[in-house]
């Protein structure tokens, strides 16, 4: 691995907290005018007449640092990004926990904005990051992301 | 020439291994072919290919020392 | 004032931990898959060679909450949001504190963050708040609005 | 007929007042002469006009008891 490779590993949920220590780090950085977050957080679906009480992450960790380390590159330098973090789960997250947090932060609103969604949708099409979906009854299946318009 | 060979995911599952060591192993068809018949649950199941935590999209050969992965579709985020 | 309508006004800057507790109040809400945020900080530009150190706020306060109660209304349903939150700040924000804190939700990513884009733009447009930069030498300028592509 | 007007942002600023009562205003344009004439400096600000806290774009009659309000354009967020 790279020295300057950023783990995004997190091992359980994202705590709200987090997220707001994070936020109020940015405030010596007086070039930024904007933020954009997005959060990703586990539905408690049914789905086959089973509700989803967790989900649980799994990745191949090196790869995936080695590919977002590519994508905010490829984000920071297309967006004139101030700065970018980005925080995925591991283990198993509960219903209504969060599970990934993406934050950007540039001087003008539009390239904050549209780069988290890039990252966003990058991050979902390039890492190789599995879900399995956990029912009441300890029951699974293995979670299918349904596109959007991915990262290629 | 042994290389090593990481699981995923569903195909984790399916074959009980997180990680194997597989000899006589030249190129990345051998490698699906060699799977799917120890493991012949796993053949219909979709699977990405990465050498060296790239993703390769044709037939690859395999170097003694590479690092190889066997990938369900994404599904993080 | 309409019994329904929400205030959305803070006097002075808007912390990390109040965003923080807002995300985690969110929990309980497992029909949430996606959570889309936009934080506007107060920007130190420099202006005809002098350091904006505050923006000072005002507002129609009763005409602004009219207007962000239709905007709420009208996005909610476009994007079929599970929740919307708007905080801006009134008074004087230091350059580097927070001033707006916009946050949507919904079942899917997109909607949320769609929706969370439409509400930044929209509120920009059309609530009645000025801007008064504020200089380091206790000199001042209005603030004017460079567009985007507006709300209407 | 009195009107309570409110003013704001540089409005408020150069005019020195953030409401005025007026008498004898009976439409949108009056007002604005009105304004202009008291406070000179205000002649040249681009300013919005809003009755019962909705915006007018083109003349309008004012009627006893209404809210007005001269807005230069906003600058939230």
């Amino acid at each position: 691995m790279k020295g300057q490779v950023k783990n995004i590993f997190i091992e359980g949920p994202i705590s709200g907290r987090f997220i707001g220590e994070k936020i109020a780090a940015h405030q010596s950085k007086t070039i930024i005018g904007g933020h954009s977050i997005f959060l990703g957080q586990v539905r408690g679906d049914i789905l086959q007449d089973k509700k989803v009480v967790a989900i649980e992450y799994t990745s191949y960790p090196d790869m995936a640092l080695d590919i977002m380390n590519k994508i905010r590159e490829d984000v920071i330098l297309k967006y004139a990004l101030t700065c970018m973090h980005v925080y995925h789960s591991l283990g198993k997250i509960k219903a209504g926990e969060i599970c990934l947090f993406v934050f950007t932060s540039a001087s003008h609103r539009k390239a904050a904005i549209e780069a988290c969604s890039e990252t966003v949708e990058r991050l979902k099409a390039e890492l190789p990051i599995w879900g399995k979906e956990i029912f009441e009854d300890d029951s699974f299946q293995w979670k299918v992301n349904h596109g959007g318009h991915g990262g290629h | 020439m042994a290389v090593k060979v990481y699981l995923f995911g569903k195909l984790k599952e399916l074959t009980g291994q997180a990680e194997l060591v597989l000899e006589g192993i030249s190129d990345t068809d051998q490698l699906i072919n060699e799977i799917n018949t120890r493991f012949p649950k796993t053949k219909n199941i979709p699977c990405l290919i990465a050498v060296d935590k790239n993703i390769v999209h044709s037939i690859t050969p395999i170097k003694e020392g590479q690092e190889l992965a066997l990938m369900p579709p994404y599904s993080g985020g």
